[in-house]
C-alpha cells in the first residue's frame, strides 16, 4: 500500500519555525510500525529527520510521539490501525507540552525533573534480613500496575492540567510515586503523599483520562492517581 | 570541546553500568554516561527472570547452577569464575529485592521462580524452578530498580552522551570522549578508572531481538586501541523470536509449558532433548528449530515453527509426562502479560487461542571485552590487567558463558560483576592517580567524525549496514561452513572499505544528529561483523553457538580454548588463544 | 477571557476521547454559570437595595437575547452537574475507569433526556413571550 | 524518615469541597431550575413574586441562602483552579485570585444583606 506521512519537521539550525513535511512511501505492509516508515524515511530519502528510538517493540519508551493526533509509542502504532484502504495518509508530531528542540524530539528535562520530585526509589531504613523481605502476592498485586511505567511520558504530554501548567508533576510522576506508596515493604508513604498533596501534585488531575487512554502499556494511570488522592484524604 | 574529572566513568547504564555506578558512587566521583535515557537500555527488554538458586519451591544448590551453567556454556566457560557467579548470585538477587524489586511472590510471599532452559535438578536431570522473576518483565523491573536507586545517591548522569572513543597515554586508559547529542558539542571525560558495560552488538545481524542502538560501541572502541576481543564466534541464537520481526519470546513460555511444534504437529525437541525436550539449552534448540525448517517441517514449508502456550495444548503434554500440573487461560494472562501484549500487538495472534509463529533469533554475545573475576581487564593470554580499565555485562567476557549462555544467566551477569566492576574500581580510585590526559585527547575521533560529517560518497548508511546484516544472517548465522565465512570475511572487508571512501551521510548539523551517530554506530558495527567472522572461521569445531556443517563435532582436544582477537597494526587481524580454566567440571558430550 | 480561549485552544490541540470532551465540556458550562451565577445574585439583591433596579433587571432577562441565553444556562447547569456527579464518582470509586467511556457517554445522554423537557417549556415560555411582545407592538 | 511531612490540607479540602458540595448542590440548583425557569418564568417573576411568594416564608429564604453560598464558594473555588491552571505569573496569578475572592465576598455579602434584610410585606406576615 501507499503511505504519504506527514510530519512535523524542525530544525533549530536552519528553520526559524516548525512546518510541515510530506513524504511518499510506496510498498508499504499493513503491519508496518509507524516507526519503520519514520526509519524509511530517515534512511531512504532524508537522513536530517531525527527521531528517539531503540528497542522498536514498546519497551524502552524512547518514541512516543503524536501520531494522527493522539499520543503513542511510534513501534506500537501499526498502519492498520490507522489505514484501511490501499492508500492513507498518517501524520506524526512531537508530543505536546515539552519544548522541541528538533523534528520530534522534545527536551525531556522538566518530565525528568518531576520524576525526581516524588522520591521515586525504595526507601525503608531498617536493617534488612538476610534472606528476601517477604510480601504476600495480595500484598504485591496493589501495586502491579503501576510497576508498568517505562517513562515514555505519552500519558503527561497527552494531559491538558499539564499542558496549561507544566509545573503540575504529571500523570506519570504519580504513577512513580504510587509504585512505592502501595509496596508494603517502603517506609516513605507519607513524605511522598505529602508532596503529592501540593498544589502541584494529585489535585490538578481533573479526572480527563486522556493519560489511561495514552498509555502504551496499558496502565490504568487515572485510577492510580485516584488511588493516591483517596491516600492523602485518609491521612 | 569540555573536559570533566571524576574519579569513575562508567560508559552504558543499562544493568551492569547501573549496578556499577550505585557501588562506586557510595565511595567515589562517579559519572554515568549513556547514549539514551538510562531507563531507554536493553536490559529493560529482558523478559523471563534472574538465575539463581534460592530454592524457594525446591531444592537447589548453587553447585548445580554452576553444573547447569558450565555444561550449557559447552565446557568453555571459566569454572571457576562460574562457582563465583553462582553462589554472588543468590546474595545478588537478594539484595536487589532489598532494593524494593518487585519480584513475583510464592504463597508464602518469597520470591517466585519458574523453570528456564538448561537449569536441573543435577540427580534427577529434571527442570528446576530457578529463574527469579517479576511477570515476563524481569529486565524492566531490575533496569528500573537500578536507576531508582542511583537517583536515591545522587549519581551523576550525562545522559544522551555518545562515547566514541577511549583516551589512551602511554598504553594507559586516561578517559574518554564523547559527544553530547543534543549539541554536538565533543565532551572529554578524565577518570581514573573507566567502566565499559555498553551493552550487546546484534545489530549486526538482519533478524535480532536486540535494539537498534545496540552496535558494540564499547567493544569496537576498545578493540581500535589495542585490546583484545574474546570468544566472538560465540553469539546466541534465541530459539523463539517473533517470525520476521525477531522480538523476542521469552524462554519463560516453555518455562511455564509451552512447546515448540512443527507443521506436522510434532513436538519435535522430544527427539533432540529427550530428557529436558523443550527447555534443552538455547543452542540445541534454535539447532533443531533450523533443522526442522531445512527438513521441510517448519509451518506451511516456511521458515517458522509454532509455539505453543494454549492452556489445552499444554495441559495435554503435562497429562502425558504424568505431572498433575495444569494451567488456564488467567494463568498464562497473568505470567506472560508482555508477550500476549507483542503478539497482540504486531501479528494479530492470541496466544492464548492460536500458537505463536518463531524463528531463531540473534540475542546475546557470549564473547566480549576480555575480564577477569573482578571486571578487569585483561589484554593477553596471561590475563595481564590493565590497571584502570572494566568492563561488565552484555559488552564483557569473563567468560561465565562460554560457548552458549543459559537463560536468565545475562541478568545475573549484570548484577553480580557490576557490582564487582564497582567495587574494583573503589579499590582501585583509593591507591591510584589520573593518568594525565595526552595532547588534544579528541583530535582523532573528531577528525573521524568531520569525516563521517561530511562524507558525500554515494553508499547510504542503512543500505551499508543491511548488506552487512545480511553476509553475517547468510554466513555467520545458526550454521556455518568455511566456505561461508570466508566469504563473509572477504565481503566485510569490501564493505569497510566502502564505509571507508564512499559513505554518504545527509544531516551536517550539530543538533541531534543521529544520521552522523548511526554512521559512526555502522563503523563500530562493521569491526564487530569482521572480528566475529574471522573468529568464527579459525575454530574448526562445533561448540555451543558456533556451529559448523563441516566440523560438527566438539573438539577438546584442539579447541578447548577461548580466542583472542587483536587488531593489527596495519587493520587486520590476529587470533591468539588461552587456555579455560577447568576446576571440577571435566568436558563430557552434552545431552538434555 | 484569555483564560476561556486557552481551554478552548488546547483541547483542539490534541485529539483526545470522550473524557477530554466531558471536560471541556464541564470547564466551560462551569465558568458561564459562575458568570450568570454573579449576575444573578447582585441583581436579585436589588430586591432589598434597588427594587425599582430589580425590575429592570427583570425587564432585561425578558427580552430575547436573554431568553435565548437562558436556554443555554439551563443546559450548562443540568450538563455541568450531571458530568459532576460522573466525576465525583470516578474519584470515589477509582476502578471505575475501565468504564469510563460508557460513563461519560451516560452523562451526556443523561444530559440530554433531562434537558428535552425543559427545552420544551422554555420554548414554550419563549413563545409566549414572544407573541405578547408582538401583541403589545401591535 | 523522621518527622511527620506536612500536607497540604488546603488543597485537599478544596478538592474535597468540590466533589461534596457539588453533591449536594445538584438538588438545589436543579429544584432552582425547576421552579424558577420551568413551572414559572421570567414573564412571571418580579419583584412582587420574589417577595410575595418566596421570600415571605423562611424556608426559601434559607433554601437560597445555601444554594448561594455553596455555589458561590463551588463556582469561586472552580474559578481558581482555572486561573491556577493558566495564569503563571506569580504577580497576575495573586492579583486575579485575590480580586476574585474579594469579589465573591462582595457577591456573597450582597446576596445575604437581601436575604435577611429584605422586609416580610405586612399582609404575609401577619398571618399565623
Amino acid at each position: 500500500m501507499e503511505i504519504t506521512l506527514r510530519i512535523r519537521r524542525y530544525n533549530p539550525e536552519v528553520d526559524e519555525k516548525p512546518y510541515w513535511a510530506e513524504y511518499t512511501l510506496e510498498n508499504v505492509e499493513r503491519t508496518d510500525r509507524v516507526l519503520d516508515l519514520l526509519h524509511r524515511v530517515k534512511w531512504e530519502i532524508d537522513g536530517t529527520l531525527s527521531f528517539r528510538r531503540s528497542c522498536a517493540h514498546g519497551v524502552c519508551g524512547s518514541d512516543a510521539m503524536r501520531i494522527n493526533g493522539m499520543n503513542l509509542l511510534a513501534c506500537k502504532a501499526l498502519v492498520k490501525d490507522f489505514v484501511k484502504g490501499a492508500k492513507g495518509r498518517i501524520q506524526v508530531e512531537p508530543i505536546l507540552g515539552l519544548p522541541v528542540i528538533k523534528d520530534l524530539i522534545v527536551d525531556m528535562d522538566t518530565f525528568f525533573e518531576h520524576y525526581r520530585t516524588v522520591m521515586p526509589y525504595f526507601i525503608n531504613d531498617e536493617e534488612p534480613p538476610e534472606r528476601e523481605r517477604l510480601q504476600s502476592p495480595e500484598e504485591r498485586a496493589i501495586f502491579d500496575e503501576s510497576t508498568k511505567c517505562i517513562l515514555c511520558a505519552a500519558c503527561t504530554t497527552s494531559c491538558p492540567s499539564f499542558w496549561a501548567n507544566e509545573t503540575y508533576l504529571g500523570p506519570a510522576a504519580i504513577v512513580q510515586a504510587h509504585r512505592f506508596i502501595f509496596d508494603s515493604r517502603d517506609q516513605a508513604a507519607s513524605e511522598r503523599l505529602a508532596i503529592l498533596s501540593e498544589e502541584n501534585g494529585v489535585w490538578r488531575c481533573r479526572t480527563i483520562y486522556n493519560c489511561t487512554m495514552a498509555c502504551p502499556r496499558e496502565i490504568p494511570i487515572t485510577q492510580l492517581i485516584a488511588e493516591v488522592k483517596k491516600e492523602i484524604g485518609r491521612r | 570541546m569540555k573536559v570533566h574529572q571524576f574519579d569513575a566513568v562508567i560508559v552504558g547504564a543499562g544493568g551492569a553500568g547501573l549496578m556499577a555506578a550505585l557501588y562506586a558512587s557510595r565511595e567515589i566521583k562517579t559519572a554515568v554516561i549513556s547514549k539514551l535515557y538510562p531507563t531507554r537500555s536493553h536490559t529493560g527488554a529482558a523478559q523471563g527472570g534472574i538465575g539463581a538458586a534460592l530454592g524457594n519451591h525446591e531444592e537447589d544448590h548453587w553447585e548445580w547452577h554452576a553444573f547447569d551453567t558450565v555444561k550449557g556454556s559447552d565446557y568453555l566457560a571459566d569454572q571457576d569464575a562460574v562457582d563465583l557467579f553462582c553462589q554472588e548470585a543468590i546474595e545478588a538477587v537478594i539484595e536487589l529485592e532489598h532494593m524494593g524489586l518487585p519480584f513475583d511472590r510464592t504463597p508464602e510471599g518469597k520470591i517466585s521462580q519458574r523453570p528456564f532452559g538448561g537449569h536441573t535438578n543435577n540427580e534427577t536431570g529434571r527442570p528446576v524452578r530457578r529463574a527469579c522473576h517479576a511477570a515476563d518483565r524481569t529486565g524492566h523491573m531490575i533496569l528500573q530498580t537500578l536507576y531508582q536507586q542511583c537517583i536515591k545517591n545522587n549519581v551523576n548522569f550525562f545522559d544522551e552522551f555518545h562515547v566514541v572513543d577511549l583516551i589512551m597515554n602511554d598504553g594507559r586508559p586516561a578517559g574518554v570522549v564523547a559527544v553530547e547529542i543534543g549539541t554536538g558539542e565533543v565532551h572529554v571525560f578524565h577518570a581514573k578508572a573507566i567502566l565499559f558495560a555498553t551493552g550487546g552488538w546484534g545489530k549486526v545481524w538482519q533478524i535480532t531481538s536486540n535494539a537498534h542502538t545496540l552496535t558494540g560501541d564499547g567493544n569496537a572502541i576498545l578493540f581500535r586501541r589495542g585490546i583484545p576481543l574474546e570468544d566472538m564466534e560465540f553469539f546466541q541464537f534465541h530459539p523463539t523470536g517473533i517470525y520476521r520481526l525477531g522480538i523476542l519470546i521469552t524462554e519463560g513460555v516453555r518455562g511455564e509449558g509451552g512447546v515448540l511444534l512443527n507443521d506436522k504437529g510434532e513436538r519435535f525437541m522430544e527427539r533432540y532433548a529427550p530428557s529436558i525436550k523443550d527447555l534443552a539449552s538455547r543452542d540445541v534448540v534454535s539447532r533443531a528449530i533450523y533443522l526442522e525448517i531445512k527438513e521441510g517441517r517448519g509451518i506451511n514449508g516456511k521458515g517458522y515453527v509454532h509455539l505453543d502456550i494454549r492452556p489445552e495444548t499444554v495441559n495435554k503434554y503435562f497429562a502425558e509426562e504424568g505431572s498433575d500440573r495444569r494451567i488456564d487461560r488467567e494463568y498464562v494472562e497473568s505470567k506472560l502479560p508482555d508477550i500476549l501484549d507483542f503478539c497482540r500487538t504486531y501479528i494479530g495472534i492470541d496466544p492464548v487461542e492460536e500458537p505463536m509463529p518463531v524463528q531463531p533469533t540473534a540475542h546475546y554475545g557470549m564473547g566480549g571485552i576480555p575480564t577477569n573475576i573482578h571486571g578487569e581487564v585483561v589484554i593477553d593470554e596471561n590475563n595481564t590487567v590493565l590497571p584502570g580499565l572494566y568492563a561488565a555485562g552484555e559488552c564483557a567476557c569473563v567468560s561465565v558463558h562460554g560457548a552458549n549462555r543459559l537463560g536468565t544467566n545475562s541478568l545475573t551477569d549484570l548484577i553480580v560483576f557490576g557490582r564487582r566492576g564497582g567495587q574494583a574500581m573503589v579499590e582501585y580510585c583509593k591507591q591510584a592517580d589520573f593518568v594525565p590526559l595526552p595532547e588534544n585527547p579528541a583530535g582523532e575521533v573528531e577528525a573521524e567524525l568531520e569525516r563521517l560529517r561530511n562524507a558525500s560518497g554515494k553508499t547510504r548508511v542503512a543500505d551499508l549496514r543491511a548488506e552487512m546484516q545480511e553476509v553475517m544472517s547468510d554466513y555467520v548465522g545458526v550454521f556455518r561452513l568455511e566456505e561461508g565465512m570466508a566469504k563473509a570475511v572477504e565481503e566485510i572487508r569490501e564493505l569497510k572499505e566502502r564505509y571507508a571512501t564512499d559513505l554518504h551521510v545527509d544531516d551536517r548539523g550539530n543538533v541531534f544528529n543521529y544520521d552522523l551517530l548511526e554512521a559512526w554506530e555502522l563503523g563500530a558495527l562493521l569491526d564487530i561483523a569482521e572480528v566475529t567472522a574471522v573468529s568464527a572461521l579459525a575454530r574448526k569445531e562445533s561448540r555451543g553457538a558456533h556451529s559448523r556443517d563441516d566440523y560438527p563435532k566438539r573438539d577438546d582436544v584442539n579447541w578447548l580454548k577461548h580466542t583472542l582477537a587483536y587488531q593489527k597494526p596495519d587493520g587486520g587481524i590476529e587470533l591468539k588463544y588461552k587456555p579455560v580454566v577447568i576446576t571440577k567440571y571435566q568436558p563430557k558430550e552434552r545431552v538434555y | 477571557m484569555s483564560t476561556l480561549v486557552m481551554t478552548v485552544r488546547e483541547v483542539l490541540r490534541y485529539r483526545g476521547k470522550e473524557g477530554q470532551l466531558a471536560w471541556i465540556g464541564h470547564r466551560l458550562a462551569g465558568l458561564g454559570t459562575l458568570l450568570f451565577f454573579v449576575i444573578h445574585v447582585i441583581d436579585t439583591s436589588w430586591v432589598y437595595f434597588w427594587p425599582a433596579g430589580y425590575e429592570h433587571a427583570i425587564a432585561l432577562y425578558r427580552s430575547r437575547p436573554f431568553l435565548i441565553g437562558e436556554l443555554f444556562l439551563v443546559l450548562a447547569v443540568i450538563y455541568h452537574g450531571v458530568n459532576g456527579l460522573r466525576v465525583a464518582l470516578m474519584d470515589w470509586k477509582p476502578r471505575l475507569w475501565a468504564r469510563q467511556r460508557e460513563l461519560t457517554l451516560a452523562a451526556f445522554v443523561l444530559t440530554a433526556v433531562l434537558y428535552a423537557p425543559a427545552f420544551v417549556i422554555m420554548m414554550g415560555h419563549i413563545i409566549n413571550a414572544w407573541s405578547a411582545t408582538g401583541v403589545a407592538a401591535r | 524518615m523522621t518527622g511527620t511531612p506536612s500536607y497540604n490540607r488546603f488543597e485537599t479540602l478544596a478538592w474535597r469541597y468540590m466533589r461534596l458540595s457539588g453533591v449536594l448542590i445538584i438538588p438545589l440548583v436543579f429544584g432552582h431550575l425547576a421552579i424558577v425557569h420551568l413551572i414559572n418564568s421570567v414573564a412571571t417573576i418580579d419583584y412582587q413574586w420574589v417577595v410575595e411568594t418566596r421570600w415571605a416564608y423562611l424556608g426559601w429564604r434559607l433554601y437560597d441562602a445555601f444554594l448561594l453560598w455553596f455555589a458561590g464558594l463551588h463556582g469561586f473555588n472552580g474559578l481558581r483552579t482555572v486561573i491556577n491552571d493558566y495564569v503563571h505569573n506569580r504577580t497576575a496569578n495573586r492579583v486575579l485570585n485575590y480580586g476574585a475572592a474579594l469579589f465573591l465576598i462582595l457577591v456573597l455579602a450582597l446576596g445575604s444583606i437581601a436575604l435577611i434584610g429584605t422586609p416580610i410585606p405586612e399582609a404575609l406576615a401577619n398571618l399565623p
